[in-house]
């Protein structure tokens, strides 16, 4: 009965979104201030990748949010699992090729996370592509290596100067040029070159160092409670 | 025209975000100093805030932000309205903040700090965007820093309140971002102001279904009435102070945010009549759930389940009027439930029970404390000279200078709800003071760190419930800005 | 035929938030409610993704020279989708540690036995 | 200004209270004498005077004060009652901790209900209103146990009323735009009479449970037998005065003569409510066993009476209803501060049963009470006596034979009840545990004797207050009264007081005379007496015991106070409801899901279907 009842619900609100969907042709038009976008993007930002020049250019203040709640999610998560008790489980060693695979795998893996994101501004990927590539390469030593662990401090510095530049690059922003908050104030360069793109890269690096650190914490945090 | 010279608002949320990320690093190089974190950055706040209102009571601030055009960026609207809710988060931020100096003794105290500050700039940062997405953007960060930290503790309670809030807090910025989908997809848009220019006004079903899902997905934070489940678990089981702004500024950010929503993008006035009912019923829902509790907290929570409902209705009389009563009630309301769950808090560490009975003879042993309580008490029932009582009087004014009898009959309603409230509060203040308590231990005042919000918060109560006019030009600039889509426009679109 | 081409994203999209909510609704058990919660999440942001497509279209970057701007699809809803992911994964982090934390605490994950806070 | 300095000056004043309280203890009681007595002085001295100041504006409202002959009556009353409860206090708090508290909010009571007098529109009538109402909660409470439900009784009740005078305000001041008093009294003439009677009925409410006129009356005997005795005398003398002054006000003053009186209907709602209220409490009171109850319900008939006098609309029962106002303000408190007395040296009790005897032991506090019980009768020569004699006059003049016959009703009930108390508290035997009771100390005798004196002064010499309320009758729009400085003159028929006094005099000559000659007759003692050689318990022959036991079994089977058990009972079932609603939060999340998603797919539905919004 509930069920039945539930499913009523559901089919109502999706016949709702379809008489609204009716209004959207699909796969035909871009939107407004997409065309503006994709027409502007590449002169206004120096970014080869429009959607780089939106997330961290338009649309940075996003950014700022989005990184923030990554940061709330690693304190919220670290908050509410400090209270517990600390359980010593036997871990299980690692076979010798597991351990010796995520080793080798591990620079590597660290190296495509800072192609990832440097080229933000120009290929696909970015600061939290890349950031979640970096997260990986520690999991994977998690996983391999029990009872390694990273660097509590350097991830906690790496983590708050990540934001903090990111904050300050925009603040500077505020006295230069066109004087507003997060203003691409350095060079354009050439575009779909390495150095284009005036603060974008800078961000992104930031970014990449912050989200990584982050998600290293919450993967620390989770790790330490299995 | 000459242009004015201002410090740029968007510093309102950028230095407290940076305050919040230097924390973790201060903990390595000067731990002690990290509680005064939040102290600093929300007075910091307070000031910018206040220093702005001469230039906003003349004209909005337009702040772009990662760009310069106007649609095509982000931009922050300083209005009156938004400036006033942000004055209001800084200052109650700031008298928490040096509340929790003392209170907060257990748990990872630097991360507390952060999650607080984070929480609050969130709310600042939705009262003052001008963007849709931005502003679901921030509202998550209001959110998840508050799941957090009703869980904060711990405790069995904290840790149930706290995972069942977040399952219906996502639920509904799942469906708020649905809403700003459908929106963006129809109008190819996502600045408040340039979504408002398309829509004259809500008339096609095509746009009241994006809006019903942002309706329901803000109003789960605002805590209207089927939308309210987690509000009585979350804020009777997260830390005092955190209950404070909870109870005092988040739901009334979310409270905004749907109403900036309603009046400036989809100018939905039909849709005002439906809120009518729904405040006055969540009036009543709240204050007769609250009317029977023994855990004082969980009836603070549904007290402030009530107030909303009040804040709802007069806001949805929709006149210039009705909405100045509903901003004067948001103030109000901030000052009265901070100041309760203030001194709530600690009378609960004193005594170490929720339950009402445990409070007896606390007049006799924490006086001061018990002394702000009874005056948040009597300002929330609406007893002159405080400040509860201009904010209802605002109401009942405005929902009579529309001399229609569905008023009257709604206010008999609020009438009832008011006698409710006076009736479980009154039965508080007889605990406190007139009942004798078991023991005989002597006096154990709050910490000074607490009695000076606590103090603080007691003098605006009493000085803005005698001298309401020096705050009324503000608000009525807020509500008629609010209130005033057109002029919204011209400001931010030139 | 033709209606299942031109709306399979969107039929996808939505049945992905049907399932969700369904989750939601009736699901006991706190994991599964939080897997509910994942596809809700990953329902809207496919909807919102399927909001900018073009057809024919290429991805928004100018990676060689003399690319058509207007026949690059809608970037905007790939940069919201982007945060929305990390939001969806905050929201996730922190309920899976509740999780935790709720079964250290009821030695179950069952909802339904978890009720001491009402009224 | 004067009038607002004054105010500050008494907040100020109060709040001094309550912090020389903390550090110099013994400040607080002078400080408190001294402030109400510089109120009483500063009232006393503004007589004769007429005008309005505004000081203050609050959210576009200007708010008055004002003074004129009516509101200086009131005004005097006040503040001269609260410092002689003040006075009486010294003594009967004198052992209570915490006693700064108690002054403070005496004071805060005090000032509230000068305010009130003294607003000069009806928004700072409402402030004070309310200021009065939260002060007078703090008081009634401060005696903790059994206090504390009668004081809750007493605030809902007044939230009540308050927030109905306040939509009835504001309902006004759509209407006619101005909430001053003196310029809604111009423009009421131009509203229809449904908006009129719609906002009678919205203060009458208030007015009606301050007044305790039936069914508002149920706040009532609790709180006045709970409160501290000095407290009493001002609840029962001026605080629920206060409405009989705001029916004033709304009648004469707002709405004016030609208007009200044209609403007949309404007019005689009120008197039969009047009617009402005189009689059933007269009878409950006599069922009391709790001097204060006793008396409280007592006061609730008497404000029967004073409703009536307003409520009758002639120049003769207005200005009785005046005067008997302030009459009972001056014998009902005098009563109530000599049941205090008794309290206050038999540590708290008041229950009749178990008292008696006390002629010997406190022959002072006997005086006062006979005096007081005499006024409230409304024997000849007492001050009860001229407006009963005017209210009931008028009744019969008009031709209203319900209406006095119902007065009449209340008299013989009065002298009952009246009896009832003197006897079981001063006469008959006394209890072996009261041997070694003290007279009542000096700080408590000072106000009975001054209140008595009022009461056998205005008694003989009924023109003095007279000539006031005269005046304020004027200024309401009737003729004035023919007063003479010992009695009424009017054209059917005259009051002088010489001539009663002669008759007294008289009288009392013959009675002394009589009993001269009975002087040889031998005095026994109780127990001295023949019994049949059977033992017989001491408490045969206590007199006090279930005094009027066959009245109280016939009443007791359909006297009760069926209006207060239907309040309780719909409390219970309110208190019932609200936990069965809040029942909806089942503590399971699922439900809540639903609820979320149930609202939104009502409000698609809804729309989809019907496009309402």
């Amino acid at each position: 009965m509930k069920k039945f009842f539930s499913l009523i619900l559901l089919i109502i609100i999706v016949v709702g979104m379809i008489y609204t969907i009716h209004q959207i042709p699909f796969g035909k038009n871009q939107s407004k201030i997409g065309k503006y976008f994709v027409a502007n993007g590449k002169d206004e930002t120096g970014a080869a990748n429009i959607v780089t020049s939106v997330v961290v250019g338009y649309r940075s203040f996003d950014t700022l949010g989005e990184v923030t709640v990554l940061f709330l999610a690693a304190i919220g998560l670290g908050a509410i699992l400090t209270t517990t008790k600390k359980q010593n489980h036997d871990i299980e060693k690692a076979s010798l090729i597991l351990n010796t695979g995520c080793r080798f795998l591990f620079p590597l893996v660290l190296l495509f996370s800072a192609y990832i994101f440097i080229h933000g501004h120009l290929s696909p990927g970015g600061g939290f592509q890349g950031g979640a590539v970096v997260a990986s390469g520690f999991l994977l030593i998690y996983l391999a290596c029990p009872g390694k662990r990273i660097n509590k401090v350097g991830n906690t510095i790496s983590e708050s100067v990540g934001g903090l530049i990111f904050i300050i690059l925009g603040a500077i922003g505020l006295f230069v040029g066109d004087r507003y908050f997060l203003a691409n104030f350095l060079p354009k360069g050439e575009l779909n070159t390495l150095f284009s793109a005036g603060i974008i890269p800078i961000i992104y690096i930031a970014l990449g160092f912050k989200v990584g650190s982050e998600l290293n914490s919450v993967i620390d945090k989770m790790m330490e409670e299995s | 025209m000459k242009e004015i010279t201002y410090i740029n608002p968007v510093l309102l949320i950028a230095v407290p975000l940076a305050l919040a990320f230097i924390i973790p690093i201060l903990k390595f190089v000067w731990e002690k100093s990290i509680k005064w974190i939040p102290v600093a950055g929300f007075l910091f706040d307070l000031i910018v805030s206040i220093t702005l209102i001469p230039i906003v009571l003349q004209k909005n601030i337009i702040v772009k932000i990662g760009g310069t055009t106007t649609p095509f960026s982000i931009n922050l609207v300083v209005g009156p309205a938004g400036l006033l809710l942000s004055i209001m988060i800084s200052l109650a931020g700031f008298l928490v903040a040096i509340y929790a100096l003392k209170y907060i003794q257990e748990g990872d105290k630097t991360k507390y700090h952060i999650l607080f500050m984070l929480l609050l700039t969130g709310a600042i940062g939705v009262v003052l965007t001008g963007d849709i997405f931005n502003l679901f953007v921030f509202f998550e960060v209001l959110c998840i820093s508050s799941y957090a930290l009703v869980g904060y503790l711990g405790n069995r309670a904290g840790i149930e309140s706290s995972i069942k809030y977040l399952i219906q807090g996502s639920i509904g910025s799942s469906l708020l971002l649905v809403g700003i989908g459908l929106i963006y997809g129809q109008y190819g848009t996502l600045n408040m102001a340039d979504l408002a220019a398309q829509i004259k006004t809500a008339d096609s079903i095509s746009l009241f279904v994006p809006m019903f899902f942002m309706i329901t997905g803000l109003g789960i934070e605002a805590a209207i009435f089927p939308l309210n489940s987690w509000l009585p678990d979350a804020h009777s089981s997260a830390p005092s102070s955190i209950s404070a702004v909870l109870s005092g500024i988040a739901i009334e950010v979310g409270l905004y945010a749907m109403m900036r929503i309603l009046f400036t993008i989809f100018a939905a006035e039909s849709f005002m009549g439906f809120l009518l009912f729904l405040g006055v019923i969540t009036l009543l829902i709240g204050e007769m759930s609250a009317f029977s509790q023994n855990n004082i907290k969980r009836m603070l929570a549904y007290s402030s389940i009530g107030q909303i409902g009040l804040i709802v209705f007069a806001f949805s009389i929709a006149t210039a009027s009705g909405l100045s009563g509903g901003f004067f009630q948001m103030i109000s309301h901030t000052l009265n439930k901070a100041l309760l769950f203030l001194a709530t808090g600690f009378m609960i560490y004193r005594t170490g029970s929720m339950e009402i009975s445990s409070f007896r003879g606390l007049g006799k042993k924490m006086p001061l404390t018990a002394l702000f309580f009874t005056i948040g008490t009597f300002s929330i029932i609406g007893l002159p000279p405080f400040v509860g009582f201009a904010s209802k009087f605002l109401i009942f004014k405005a929902a009579l200078a529309k001399q229609e009898l569905l008023f009257i009959i709604l206010i008999a309603v609020i009438i009832l709800t008011t006698v409710i409230e006076g009736a479980y509060f009154f039965r508080i203040i007889q605990t406190l003071y007139f009942k004798e308590s078991d023991d005989k231990s002597s006096k154990q005042e709050s910490a000074i760190t607490a009695l000076i919000p606590m103090f603080i918060f007691a003098l605006l109560i009493l000085i803005l419930g005698i001298y309401p006019n020096w705050i009324m030009k503000f608000i009525h600039s807020a509500a008629s800005e609010l209130l005033n889509k057109m002029s919204y426009l011209r400001s931010v679109l030139g | 035929m033709d209606f299942l081409y031109n709306y399979i994203y969107y039929i996808g999209a939505f049945g992905l938030i049907l399932i969700g909510l369904y989750i939601l609704l009736v699901k006991h058990n706190l994991i599964k409610m939080i897997i509910g919660l994942s596809i809700l999440e990953t329902g809207v942001n496919l909807f919102i993704i399927t909001l900018g497509y073009l057809d024919n279209g290429t991805a928004p970057i100018f990676s060689k020279e003399n690319l058509e701007s207007n026949m690059m699809v809608d970037p905007v809803p790939q940069a919201l989708v982007l945060t929305a992911i990390v939001i969806g994964l905050a929201v996730l982090a922190l309920a899976l540690s509740l999780a935790i934390r709720l079964y250290d605490s009821f030695k179950t994950l069952n909802l339904k036995k978890i009720k001491e806070q009402k009224w | 200004m004067i009038l607002f300095y004054m105010m500050i000056f008494a907040f100020v004043g109060a709040f001094l209270i309550y912090f020389a309280g903390k550090s110099f203890p013994r400040i607080k009681e002078i400080l408190a004498v001294v402030i109400s007595f510089l109120l009483f002085l500063f009232v006393a001295l503004l007589y004769g005077k007429d005008f309005q100041i505004n000081y203050h504006n609050f959210l576009g409202f200007h708010l008055f004060l004002r003074i004129n002959m009516f509101s200086w009556l009131f005004a005097l009353t006040i503040t001269f009652l609260g410092f002689l409860s003040i006075i009486f206090s010294l003594s009967y708090m004198k052992d209570k901790k915490n006693n700064a508290f108690y002054y403070m909010n005496m004071l805060f009571v005090n000032i509230a209900m000068l305010g009130i007098v003294l607003a000069g529109d009806l928004i700072s009538f409402f402030i004070f209103w309310e200021i009065m109402s939260w002060s007078t909660f703090l008081l009634i409470s401060y005696k903790k146990g059994s206090a504390l439900p009668a004081s809750m009784k007493y605030i809902i009740m007044s939230i009540i009323g308050s927030l109905s005078m306040l939509i009835g305000i504001l309902y006004l001041y759509d209407l006619t735009d101005t909430t001053i008093i003196s310029q809604l009294s111009h423009i009421i003439r131009f509203i229809n009479k449904g908006d009129v009677i719609f906002v009678v009925i919205l203060f009458s409410i208030a007015f009606g449970i301050k007044n305790a006129v039936i069914p508002f009356h149920n706040w009532l005997p609790p709180a006045h037998s709970e409160a501290p005795s000095p407290f009493s005398a001002i609840l029962s003398g001026i605080l629920i005065k206060m409405g009989v002054y705001g029916f004033l006000l709304l009648f004469y003053v707002i709405i004016g003569l030609d208007i009200i009186f044209h609403l007949t209907g309404l007019t005689i709602v009120l008197n039969v409510l009047a009617a009402i209220t005189i009689i059933f409490p007269t009878f409950l009171a006599i069922l009391q066993n709790d001097a204060k109850r006793l008396l409280a319900w007592s006061t609730v008939a008497q404000a029967g009476y004073i409703f009536m006098g307003i409520t009758y609309g002639t120049e003769l029962s207005v200005a009785g209803g005046i005067f008997h106002f302030l009459n009972h303000a001056i014998f009902k408190a005098l009563m109530f501060l000599a049941v205090g007395a008794i309290e206050y040296r038999t540590k708290g009790i008041r229950d009749l049963n178990s008292l008696g005897g006390f002629i010997k032991k406190m022959p002072f506090t006997f005086a006062a009470m006979l005096i007081g019980a005499m006024g409230l009768i409304g024997l000849p020569l007492t001050n009860g006596f001229v407006s009963k004699w005017l209210i009931y006059k008028t009744l019969i003049l008009n031709g209203s034979p319900f209406l006095a016959f119902a007065a009449l009703i209340g008299t013989w009930g009065t002298i009952l009840y009246s009896y009832k108390l003197i006897h079981n508290i001063f006469l008959g035997q006394l209890p072996a545990k009261f041997e070694n009771i003290q007279k009542a100390p000096f700080s408590m005798k000072m106000p009975m004797m001054i209140l008595s004196t009022i009461i056998i002064f205005f008694g003989i010499l009924p023109g003095i207050p007279l000539q006031f309320i005269n005046k304020i009758i004027v200024s309401f729009g009737y003729h004035p009264l023919n007063v003479s400085l010992f009695g009424i003159v009017s054209d059917s028929g005259n009051l002088n007081i010489i001539n009663i006094l002669a008759a007294t005099f008289v009288i009392g000559v013959l009675i002394v005379l009589f009993f001269r000659s009975g002087r040889k007759s031998v005095r026994v003692d109780q127990y001295d007496n023949y019994a049949a050689g059977s033992f017989i318990p001491k408490e045969k022959y206590s007199y006090t015991n279930s005094f009027y036991a066959p009245l109280d079994r016939f009443l007791n089977s359909f006297l009760k106070d069926y209006i207060d058990i239907f309040y309780c009972k719909s409390a219970a079932l309110i208190r019932h409801f609200c936990n069965g609603i809040r029942k909806i939060y089942t503590g399971y999340v699922g439900s809540y899901v639903m609820y979320i998603l149930l609202f939104l797919a009502v409000l698609i539905f809804v729309q989809l279907n019907w496009s309402v919004f």
